[in-house]
């Protein structure tokens, strides 16, 4: 149940694969994971969250940091897909669905930009 | 106390996970369902982050008790610490409905707390130290599951 | 006793999952690798089950508390509890070697937690109660590990 | 992590598979399924143990003594399979490992009888 990142970069787009639980231990990581690829001028991310067994809002956090950091100047988007009944409940419960392009599937979201 | 759990851990982050695990274990054990048991695990969580990081703010000598029992159509956790105290009452709600640009980062812990909770009161004690208390209600057990 | 966690549960059979996990959380969290998780766990699950059926003799309103904690080269456990006291010495270790027509079913619970763990020690005192403690000896951490 | 007991009976051999965790709580519960099996006069046993994650000295009291009810009167057998590494560390240190017939997969287990 640790957190495992896994970062795959395609020709545009970049999917981030997050398994397992963030929670406000191991978010940071999360964080830097995410930076250390805007760094690189990776703003195009799919976030894919088919794997994550739990979020705190210290995760919740990140991924609206990531999503404002991507959008600014036009320049990206942070997409999410195949998100787990449960997550989907906590991102609705912070009022967070409507900020996010949601995708049934990673290629799908790839496939958007 | 005849039928309670109880767990002490160092107010560290790295203790969440043995907390995570402890409280959906008990849960489960209790009776709950498996959203519920996400539910109280997450409000836990919530609570002991701000412990760690507000209560205690980062000083890491504190130590965290957690005990729960389940009652007959409830499932009542208190959790405890010896940091400051805070005034639950001044902070405000996360706006939610905000815009990307203009909506603040953070604040949703004891919104999350009030949310996936049906009651959650805050105590504070110099001499016992500070007290939340979660209850969730459940349906009531049947025989069976006893 | 600063890095120490510490669970207490009622004395019942079904709170064996709920001591499993937490042992196996707590020597993860610690860094023992995951046999070593897997024999500290058994041995833990076996001198639990001995307190719950031997010292309390099925005597439900006993609580059995276990505290942990990591050293630089050992993860010592204590469990306590408040039932009968017993003399481990007159407990004549099982016959492994024994046909099956004749093999003495049972018996095994002392000897998996000697077996597993480098130490076991037992201490009775009327006002503190039973605690049985037990140290697994392990590789010195390294820096990278904190 | 709870215990997943599952019955199959095929015309000469009945396959026990037993999942998750026994312990003390718990083994009374596989001594019934095997009893019940063994009421109806079931003697050939196999128990795959590919699901089995954890079992304490209660759980392989019970495996014993079934052992030794099938095998009385030469009547039947229990025979092991799909033992996970760790269990098989546990039989061994048991001394239980030569007591049984332990075969790789339940195929060759229900066939050796
Ligand atoms: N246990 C606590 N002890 C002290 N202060 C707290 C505690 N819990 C919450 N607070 C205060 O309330 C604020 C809001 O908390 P919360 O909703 O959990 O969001 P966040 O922790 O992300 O700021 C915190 O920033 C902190 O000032
Ligand atoms: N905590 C204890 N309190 C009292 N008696 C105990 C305790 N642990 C062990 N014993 C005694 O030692 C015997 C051997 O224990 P053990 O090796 O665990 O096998 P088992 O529990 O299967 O009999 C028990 O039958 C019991 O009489």
């Amino acid at each position: 149940m640790a957190l495992d990142i896994d970062i795959r970069n395609l020709k545009r787009v970049s999917v981030v694969s997050i398994k397992g639980r963030v929670d406000s231990s191991n978010a940071p990581e999360l964080e830097s994971a995410f930076h250390s690829l805007m760094d690189n001028g990776r703003y195009r991310l799919v976030a894919d969250l088919g794997g994550l067994e739990y979020i705190s809002s210290a995760g919740l956090r990140v991924l609206v940091s990531t999503l404002k950091a991507c959008r600014r100047y036009n320049r990206g988007d942070l997409r999410l897909s195949n998100v787990p009944p449960r997550i989907a409940e906590v991102l609705n419960l912070a009022g967070m669905t409507p900020l996010f392009k949601i995708f049934d599937d990673t290629v799908g979201a790839v496939g958007s930009f | 106390m005849p039928d309670e759990c109880r767990l002490t851990v160092p107010g560290r982050l790295d203790q969440l996970i043995i907390i995570s695990e402890f409280i959906a274990q008990a849960a489960r054990q209790a009776g709950l369902d498996e959203r519920t048991v996400f539910h109280v695990q997450m409000a836990v969580d919530e609570a002991c982050t701000n412990v760690i990081q507000h209560a205690y703010q980062g000083i890491e000598d504190g130590e965290i008790t957690l005990a729960c029992r389940r009652t007959d159509d409830t499932f009542v956790i208190t959790i405890q610490d010896h940091g400051r105290p805070f005034d639950p009452t001044t902070v405000p709600p996360p706006d939610l409905g905000a815009d990307l640009d203009v909506r603040r980062l953070g604040g949703l812990g004891l919104y999350f707390m009030h949310r996936l909770m049906d009651e959650v009161h805050f105590e504070f004690n110099a001499e016992t130290g500070n007290t939340v208390t979660m209850i969730k209600r459940i349906a009531p057990q049947s025989q069976d599951d006893r």
